[in-house]
């Protein structure tokens, strides 16, 4: 799918702060039109604040800070709050995380769907496109509150809100399935998929399981302690991993559990990655000496690749 | 080798509320059975996994096997006590849970030494103070936490270290059998394999029999000996989970592995979307169980026969299997399907095969 | 805070009886609030009347804890079953009088003489902290059960029901200490109220008698003399009232926001 | 909804019933008693005081009397007043709409700004205008009505005499609306201002709950308009808790009248029933306590009702039981 | 902005209405129950006497055609009706009338104040004819005359009801609401001259700053029950006029003899020597009212200028003295009293008097019920109350002196056979001049034995606005404002 045109977004030096600790730090990549860029890390890595951040919707007390975040020939760091609005839903839009909370409870889903696809929701169009992604069973029951629906019909009903309302550029996807079981989260992420195909959106797919991202993206971006520490196409990243913390990920993935193989989980903890300087991740790392706890390495680029770490070169 | 558990024609209605209608019309109430026909039986020192869709009745029979919920018939029987009405003391400590979610399994406003010492209080009324904290720390150390985490809050402790807290204190009650209600969903990733590792060690060590109940495939194929598969409040298929998670023969079994996203070390990335199956219809619900094989409004096999009457479970392929269809089956494994195991083990008793569960 | 400084000083401060002026005077230095017009020192009364009424308020509100705290785990605990019902309907009953009415009530009941229990006293004071505080009841008791069936929910109630720990235990030992902080901050808030109430009903010649003082009486008796300039009778024990109720009100506020509050900070997904 | 209603006015009525039955009762075996009222010689008098109770039918059995009364109140009878021996129900229905009247305004004139403030407030959250909320909300909270009542009455009424209650009692709105409504105005504010301070902190409270929520963030997401934003996801939302708070807030407000009236020299409801508990006319007093708790249950099933409208999904039965029942957690 | 206000008063009393503001209205309106000033304030225009005081205070026929017939062993009244009398409703007064209000006031049911006077001594009334009735008495009763001097007459229908008040007098009840307001109109079958006013509105202001800011600001022409503390203020208002009289206005004050510490003569001498009587004066009265000695005050029968037994302020070396020589031990006693301000701050200075030479006074305040409670059952150590009975004894207070006689209902256990003999004589006299000697008795023993000692003798005070003639001070010294009487001055 990647066209290797113009990038749909350029985010160079992100800093997101919440009070006084920093969430993201240094942060920058770009995801190319019609690409799907993954984001993956542990809980905590910043990889919502990193999508709440792109829509300027910060929750209170969250600030950010970036050399630039290209979108559409704007730079949205700097645009205005009534810019941001024309942007958010038409330009950029959000997937949400839980599809069950994201529509409000105490209206009916036939008025919400209306809310935003107005008088297009009475299109043949519209309504032939959503039947066929397996919403009949919400044109059927419109007056139904959210609740009485289950989260892949939910989540489906987003997608399509999402992604049909505007046409997009640019899809956030911040964890679409994580609460959603396997077969119902196969749905989704195939639907997700065509819809963007359709619409001809680039799209930032968050999630913390490596598994899924390797059936999504095109492009994977690997977070940890608030930095973006590696960025591969998916292929690379998968057979050659050049980050000691992106090999640990691979090979802790449930899915990558090789039977007789012991199973390797990365030591310590994530508590106290966020710290100002040095390499994140080397409490944990096997290979971390004293220039790890120092400073923090820069970008190294490797071909489409690009990698944070002192000893690339050794471990690969 | 005798089975620690053994479970008999588990069933649990649940009566709903009709509620109201605008004008007042009472609807009449509403009878969910979120499980239907569960047998299955599991040996000390072994695993049975149970796998399936979401609201499929797993954690139901669950808290039926712990006593949180009454069967509305069925045999529970541990270490051939038959569990039934109201437990005793004793009998509670056959059979422990570990809950899926390790933040809200502990009081948040007791210390973690708290919540460890209940079960000592509870199953061993005459032991003193210090004899407590002896075996407490025993288990501590067992477990693999410092003595120093017996003073300290829930919200302190992170979840991993948590989740072995829980399972600590499902262990000072010196079950025969441990029921894990999806004890690694809300973990992450890397904390996820040292659980599990755990407890694996513990089941060998201990000589447990673990009831695992899980969305987890990968967690449930490196865990497990005996696999069950359960479909809207049934189990559909059961056997060795070798076979079960490697070589599925029901077609919803198949549905569900092929859903389960990998990407092996070394594996070639797709492009996106290459190895998404086709979305496989929607999930019915609970009040409303199609008729026949639950399953047929979403199987792509699905003839006449599927919607009259309910499969039994029947040996097929070697291990049983739910189907009317089963004889017409494409049993050749998908090819992405990660399948190398050894010889299927055949010796364990898996309950339900053989036996006819209900003829109709 | 000041109401507490007030309230203490007030032993202290001076007689609240005694005629130190021969009319009444505006606040000066030696009388910081002035004297009324009987010749009595306004700040002196002020700081009695403080005392009393904290004691009756703080005693209203500990009382009503008493008696909610474990109808409220009860109810809950029991949830749809026939002693919730009837401990429900009950309170229901007693919260269908809207408070100052309940209160009221409840001091017709008992006369304005002392009450003799026994070897018991019942002084007004007594009488006020029965009356505020049975008033109290049925709203801490709502949110004990609230709070309760809240907590019945959480697995960690189920945990322990399968490590064989009694319900009993689980309802008073586990239970109870969650139910808890939730009902401290609205008795936090509630003693603000309290203040409230016996002020008003002082106020009405329901409450304490003067010329024993508290807030209440003191402003109550203090209507007419404003308007002849002597805005200090009115105004400043009304004022240490105000900063007392503010006090009070910020301290709820405040556990609200901390630990002690509904469960802040301490739900994860 | 007619269930619930049905169910509710039940539940209501047995309520009723309990107050009934317990003031009754105890008001009959309290130790004051109505002929503590006869002039001290007469009451002294041991044939007096006994003749005057028979005429009262204090002599009868206590059961009988019960029964009595509880007839009575069927047949919408209320009982006569200890003193001037008026039918309760009299006294009563001249008091009660100035009550009324008296607590729409206040009730209106306080819920209407709260809930402005409260949503002003929270949408600015953070900035002045939270914070400036923030004091005015407690100031108003700690300040005792009664005493703003009587600071009130003197600076404003000394300034203004129109705003005092006139001479000739009471103006009724259906004689003189202006001269009403003016007399109204001070003690509707002085009552409604404890409600308005906790109806803008509940809303204040809830919204900015609300706005953290991720329908709300969905939609801000999309971009839907700041003020359709508020109104049609956000305010709906968050002013479900604060309709139950508001249940509690009737009551303040009807404790609130009770004061107020009596400050203000206001003929309603409130004020007949301090003079009676105050005299221990108990008839009449617990007549007045029955309207009283009639109208404050009847106010908190209406709040219930409203619950029910804004959020259809506290209707019992509504809930779908639908097999995914979701995967939170 | 006098002139303003001038104006305003001006526009309302085009209507001829006079504004009266009241502290309080009576519940129960009947005014055959009760001669306290809130009720018969409202009434005083309504209802009449058989007889009336004239302005030398002498008993007038008014509603009796002339003097009773009283037979020689004085135990049979006859009184015949003035004829041509109507009630408000139109029905003429007859005798039926008055024996229905007589009937009323000896059933002891009714409730009535009146009981008190006449059980015992009133036994049968009959109406000879259409207007004469015959009372019979059952033993000789002097203060008879008084009474129907002080007595209402209701209608025959009314005597027992308590919401209404019809009567003979100049003007009508047309409407009230209980507690608010009291609407009278002339009535034009009015027997006597007819009244300059056309109505009077009696209006509720429970709160004295209310009343008192509603009089300057011309809202209201005349207000009762003026708080002291404002007196100053109301004098200063040039637009104001005030009447300050004596009046049979006492402060009842009682001290319960049958038990410690008042049992003990210098107990009670240190507590009567130690009294704070000018600071009452001073600080409760507004400098208004006098010291007192004994319970007969400068108004009532009985008066005794020159009884002087106490001074003005405390004498603390006496009263020390007089405590040392004390038996009881007891240097605290209680204080009880009823809820009225006045009171209230009478005891809070006489508290403050007393603390001074070591004896603690505990004020207890209670409801009125309860207050009547303690004293009928002598639960009181010292008991507090203000108490006004110009409408019902005229330039005397009988009741207040009651207690003291061991016989009495309501007696506080003190016994002295000269008192009871004084006692007697006074209520069975007809010879008033003996009747005053035996009170003025009377009054110099309960003074000197420290058994009745009122602190003070409070004023009666009226405010009103010039814009009316003023109230006449001769009638208020029997509590009378007879505001039909007054009329605007234009
Ligand atoms: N509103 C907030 N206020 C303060 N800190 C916050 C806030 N939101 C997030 N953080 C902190 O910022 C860091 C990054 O959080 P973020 O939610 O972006 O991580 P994430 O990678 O999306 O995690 P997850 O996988 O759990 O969703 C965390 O340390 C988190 O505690
Ligand atoms: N107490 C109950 N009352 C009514 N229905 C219930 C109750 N508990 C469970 N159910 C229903 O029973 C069915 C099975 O629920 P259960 O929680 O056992 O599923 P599950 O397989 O554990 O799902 P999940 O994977 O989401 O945890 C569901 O349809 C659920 O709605
Ligand atoms: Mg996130
Ligand atoms: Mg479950």
């Amino acid at each position: 799918m990647s066209t290797g045109t113009e990038p749909a977004l350029r985010v160079a030096d992100l800093h997101v702060r919440y009070g006084g600790s920093t969430a993201v730090r240094d942060v920058s990549f770009h995801i190319d039109g019609g690409e799907v860029f993954g984001l993956v890390g542990e809980s905590g890595s910043g990889k919502s604040s990193v999508c709440a951040a792109l829509m300027r919707l910060l929750p209170p007390g969250g600030s950010l800070r970036a050399t630039a975040i290209e979108f559409g020939g704007r730079d949205l760091s700097r645009a205005s709050e009534r810019d941001m609005r024309a942007i958010r839903g038409k330009g950029i839009a959000l997937v949400p995380q839980k599809p069950m909370t994201s529509l409000s409870p105490t209206t009916p889903v036939g008025r919400q769907l209306r809310w935003y696809l107005g008088e297009r929701l009475d299109s043949a169009q519209t309504q032939q496109m959503l039947i066929s992604i397996g919403l009949r069973a919400v044109l059927d029951r419109p007056g139904d509150l959210p609740s009485r629906f289950s989260g892949g019909q939910l989540q489906r009903l987003l997608i399509a809100i999402a992604a049909l309302t505007h046409r997009p550029a640019l899809l956030l996807a911040d964890e679409p399935t994580t609460t959603l079981d396997a077969t119902v989260q196969a749905q989704v992420l195939r639907l997700l998929l065509a819809v963007r195909a359709e619409v001809g959106s680039a799209m930032l797919y968050v999630t913390h399981d490596l598994a899924v991202i390797a059936q999504v993206a095109d492009r994977i971006g690997v977070m940890y302690g608030g930095r973006l520490v590696e960025v591969a196409p998916v292929a690379e990243l998968f057979a050659a991993p050049r980050h000691p913390y992106t090999r640990a990920l691979i090979a802790a993935m449930p899915s990558a559990w090789i039977e007789g193989r012991p199973l390797r989980p990365i030591p310590g903890s994530a508590a106290g990655a966020n710290r100002t300087d040095g390499c994140p991740f080397a409490p944990r790392c096997p290979h971390a000496d004293t220039i790890c706890q120092e400073t923090m390495p820069t970008a190294v680029m490797a071909g489409a690749a690009m990698v944070r770490c002192h000893h690339a070169e050794v471990t690969v | 080798m005798n089975a620690m558990l053994e479970v008999a024609g588990l069933r649990k209605q649940f009566l709903l509320d009709g509620g109201s209608s605008w004008w007042g019309h009472r609807r009449p109430p509403v009878t969910v059975t979120a499980v239907d026909e569960v047998s299955f039986s599991v040996d000390s020192g072994t695993v049975l996994t149970v796998v399936g869709e979401s609201g499929c009745g797993k954690t139901t029979v669950a808290r039926m096997l712990v006593g949180l919920e009454q069967p509305s018939s069925g045999v529970i029987r541990v270490d051939g006590i038959t569990l039934s009405g109201r437990r005793t003391t004793a009998q509670t400590g056959l059979i422990q849970m570990v809950s899926q979610n390790p933040w809200s399994a502990l009081n948040r406003r007791r210390s973690i030494g708290h919540a460890l010492e209940q079960p000592l209080l509870v199953h061993r009324p005459g032991a003193t103070k210090a004899e407590r904290a002896r075996r407490i720390g025993e288990m501590l150390d067992r477990i693999g936490l410092a003595h120093s985490y017996l003073g300290k809050w829930p919200r302190q402790v992170s979840g991993g270290e948590l989740a072995r807290v829980v399972l600590a204190r499902a262990l000072l009650a010196e079950p025969k059998v441990i029921v894990l209600d999806e004890p690694t969903a809300s973990l992450d990733a890397s904390v996820k394999a040292t659980v599990v590792s755990l407890l694996l060690d513990l089941r060998t060590e201990l000589g447990l029999a673990l009831v695992l109940i899980t969305h987890e495939i990968p967690v449930a194929r490196w865990m497990a000996d005996q696999a069950a598969v359960m479909y809207l409040g049934r189990f559909v298929e059961t056997g060795p989970a070798r076979e079960v998670l490697h070589r599925p023969t029901h077609p919803y079994t198949r549905l569900l592995l092929d859903s389960v996203p990998h990407a092996a070390a070394g594996e070639p990335g797709g492009g996106p979307g290459r190895r998404i199956p086709e979305p496989g219809g929607e999930v019915p619900s609970a009040v409303a169980v199609p008729s026949g094989c639950a399953y047929h409004p979403r199987c792509p096999h699905r003839a006449d026969t599927c919607t009259a009457s309910i499969p039994p479970l029947i040996v097929h392929n070697g291990h049983p299997v739910a189907c009317h269809r089963t004889a017409h089956l494409d049993l050749t494994p998908r090819r992405d399907r990660v399948a190398q195991h050894s010889e299927p083990d055949s010796g364990t008793a898996v309950a339900g095969a053989g036996q006819d569960p209900r003829g109709d | 805070m000041v109401f507490l400084l007030i309230a203490t000083a007030g032993q202290f401060v001076g007689d609240p009886y005694r005629l130190v002026t021969m009319g009444p005077e505006a606040p000066s230095w030696q009388h910081w609030f002035g004297t009324d017009n009987l010749g009595r020192d306004v700040f002196a009364r002020t700081a009695s009347g403080a005392g009393t009424s904290l004691l009756i308020s703080v005693g209203a509100i500990l009382l009503g804890l008493i008696l909610a705290f474990p109808l409220g785990l009860l109810a809950g605990y029991h949830q749809g079953r026939r002693v919730d019902g009837a401990i429900m309907r009950t309170l229901e009953g007693v919260q269908a009088l809207p408070m100052l009415v309940f209160v009221m009530f409840m001091l017709s009941l008992m006369s304005t003489t002392p009450v003799h229990l026994g070897p018991v006293t019942l002084g007004m004071e007594a009488k006020l902290i029965l009356g505020i505080g049975l008033g109290f009841v049925p709203f801490f008791a709502r949110v004990a059960r609230a709070a309760t069936l809240v907590e019945m929910q959480e697995d960690y109630v189920a945990g322990l029901r399968v490590v064989g720990v009694r319900p009993r235990t689980i309802l008073l030992s586990e239970i109870s200490v969650n139910v808890l902080p939730p009902v401290l901050v609205q008795a936090c808030l509630a003693t603000a109220i309290a203040i409230f109430a016996e002020g008003g009903l002082s106020f009405l010649g329901l409450g304490v008698a003067p010329p024993k003082p508290t807030l209440g009486n003191i402003i109550g008796q203090s209507g007419s003399q404003i308007i002849e300039g002597m805005w200090w009778y009115a105004a400043l024990p009304g004022l240490v009232m105000v900063v007392g109720i503010l006090g009070f009100n910020l301290l709820g506020d405040a556990l609200t926001e901390s630990a002690l509050g509904p469960r802040v900070g301490e739900e994860r997904e | 909804m007619l269930a619930v209603l049905r169910k509710r006015v039940t539940n209501m009525v047995v309520v009723v019933f309990l107050v009934i039955s317990g003031m009754f009762f105890l008001l009959h075996l309290a130790p004051a008693s109505p002929a503590n009222q006869l002039p001290p010689a007469v009451a002294a008098d041991p044939q007096a005081l006994a003749e005057y109770r028979a005429s009262l039918g204090l002599d009868r059995n206590i059961f009988i009397q019960y029964w009595n009364y509880l007839t009575g109140l069927l047949r919408g009878d209320f009982g006569r007043s200890l003193y001037d021996h008026s039918s309760v129900l009299t006294s009563i229905g001249r008091a009660l709409p100035v009550t009324l009247e008296l607590g729409l305004l206040a009730g209106v004139g306080s819920m209407v700004p709260g809930i402005l403030l409260g949503i002003w407030a929270a949408v600015r959250r953070g900035e002045w205008v939270d914070g400036a909320a923030r004091v005015v909300t407690v100031l108003s909270l700690s300040v005792p009505a009664y005493w703003l009542a009587v600071l009130s009455l003197l600076f404003v009424g000394q300034r203004y005499p129109d705003l005092l209650p006139s001479a000739g009692g009471f103006v009724r709105f259906t004689e003189q609306p202006i001269a009403n409504l003016q007399v109204l105005l001070l003690p509707s504010f002085v009552l409604g201002l404890g409600t308005f301070a906790l109806v803008a902190r509940a809303l204040r409270a809830s919204l900015t709950e609300v706005m953290s929520a991720d329908y709300v963030g969905f939609a801000a997401a999309m971009g839907m308009p700041r003020r359709r934003l508020l109104g049609r996801v956000a305010v709906r939302n968050a002013i479900i808790p604060t309709l139950t708070v508001m249940g509690v807030l009737l009551g303040g407000l009807i404790s609130g009248t009770v004061l107020v009236e009596s400050i203000f020299a206001i003929p309603g409801l409130g004020h007949l029933m301090v003079t009676a508990y105050l005299r221990g006319d108990y008839p009449l007093a617990l007549g007045c306590s029955l309207v009283t708790a009639a109208i404050f249950l009847g106010l908190n099933l209406i709040v219930d009702l409203l619950n029910h409208l804004v959020d259809p999904r506290t209707l019992p039965g509504r809930q779908a039981p639908t097999g995914a029942k979701g995967a939170a957690g | 902005s006098t002139p303003d206000i001038s104006a305003r008063v001006a526009e309302r009393h085009k209507d001829g209405i006079l504004q009266v503001g009241i502290d309080t209205a009576p519940s129960n309106i009947n005014p055959l129950d009760s001669g306290a000033e809130r009720t018969r304030w409202i009434s005083e225009a309504v209802v009449e006497t058989l007889y009336a005081y004239d302005k030398d205070h002498r008993s007038v026929p008014l509603l009796a055609a002339g003097e009773p017939e009283i037979s020689a062993d004085g135990l049979t009244w006859t009184i015949r009706l003035r004829d041509g009398i109507t009630w408000h409703n139109g029905d003429p007064l007859t005798a039926e009338d008055v024996v229905a209000t007589l009937k009323h006031m000896v059933n002891l049911s009714s409730g009535s104040e009146w009981v008190t006077y006449m059980i015992g001594y009133l036994q049968s009334f009959t109406a000879l004819d259409r207007l004469t009735v015959r009372i019979g008495l059952a033993r000789p009763y002097g203060l008879l005359r008084s009474h129907l001097t002080n007595m209402p007459i209701g209608h025959h229908d009314h005597v027992d009801r308590k919401d209404a008040m019809l009567g003979t007098g100049p003007f009508k009840l047309d409407r009230y609401v209980p507690g608010q307001s009291f609407t009278l109109s002339a009535y034009a079958g009015y027997h006597g001259p007819k009244p300059a006013l056309s109505g009077i509105q009696y209006t509720v202001f429970a709160d004295g700053a209310t009343r008192l800011v509603s009089l300057k600001q011309g809202k209201i022409d005349l207000v009762t029950a003026v708080p002291y503390e404002h007196l100053a203020s109301i004098q200063a208002n040039k637009d104001l006029r005030v009447t300050i009289a004596e009046a049979p206005l006492d402060i009842l004050c009682y001290v319960n003899f049958g038990q410690e510490p008042f049992n003990d003569e210098n107990f009670r001498r240190a507590v009567a020597v130690a009294t704070d009587r000018a600071g009452v004066v001073s600080r409760v009265f507004g400098n208004q009212g006098k010291p007192g000695q004994g319970p007969i005050g400068p108004a009532e029968l009985g008066y005794d200028p020159e009884l002087k037994v106490y001074s003005p302020a405390p004498d603390l070396e006496l009263a020390k003295r007089y405590l040392a020589k004390a038996a009881t031990k007891q240097r605290s006693f209680t204080i009880t009293i009823g809820t009225s301000g006045t009171v209230r701050n009478i005891a809070t200075v006489l508290a403050a008097g007393w603390a001074q030479i070591g004896i603690t006074a505990n004020i207890e305040q209670v409801s009125g019920g309860e207050w009547s409670n303690r004293l009928v059952g002598r639960k009181y150590e010292m008991i507090l109350e203000l108490f006004q009975s110009g409408f019902t004894a005229g330039p005397a207070n009988y009741i207040a002196l009651a207690p003291a006689d061991p016989a009495n209902v309501l007696s506080f256990h003190y016994d002295n056979p000269e008192l009871t003999r004084l006692t007697a004589t006074v209520w069975q006299t007809t010879d008033d001049a003996e009747r005053a000697a035996a009170l003025r008795r009377m009054n110099r023993i309960l003074t000197e034995e420290m058994i009745i000692f009122p602190p003070a003798y409070p004023p009666l005070i009226i405010a009103q606005r010039r814009e009316t003639t003023p109230v006449d001070p001769n009638g208020l010294r029997l509590s009378r404002i007879a505001p039909h009487t007054l009329s605007f001055a234009s």
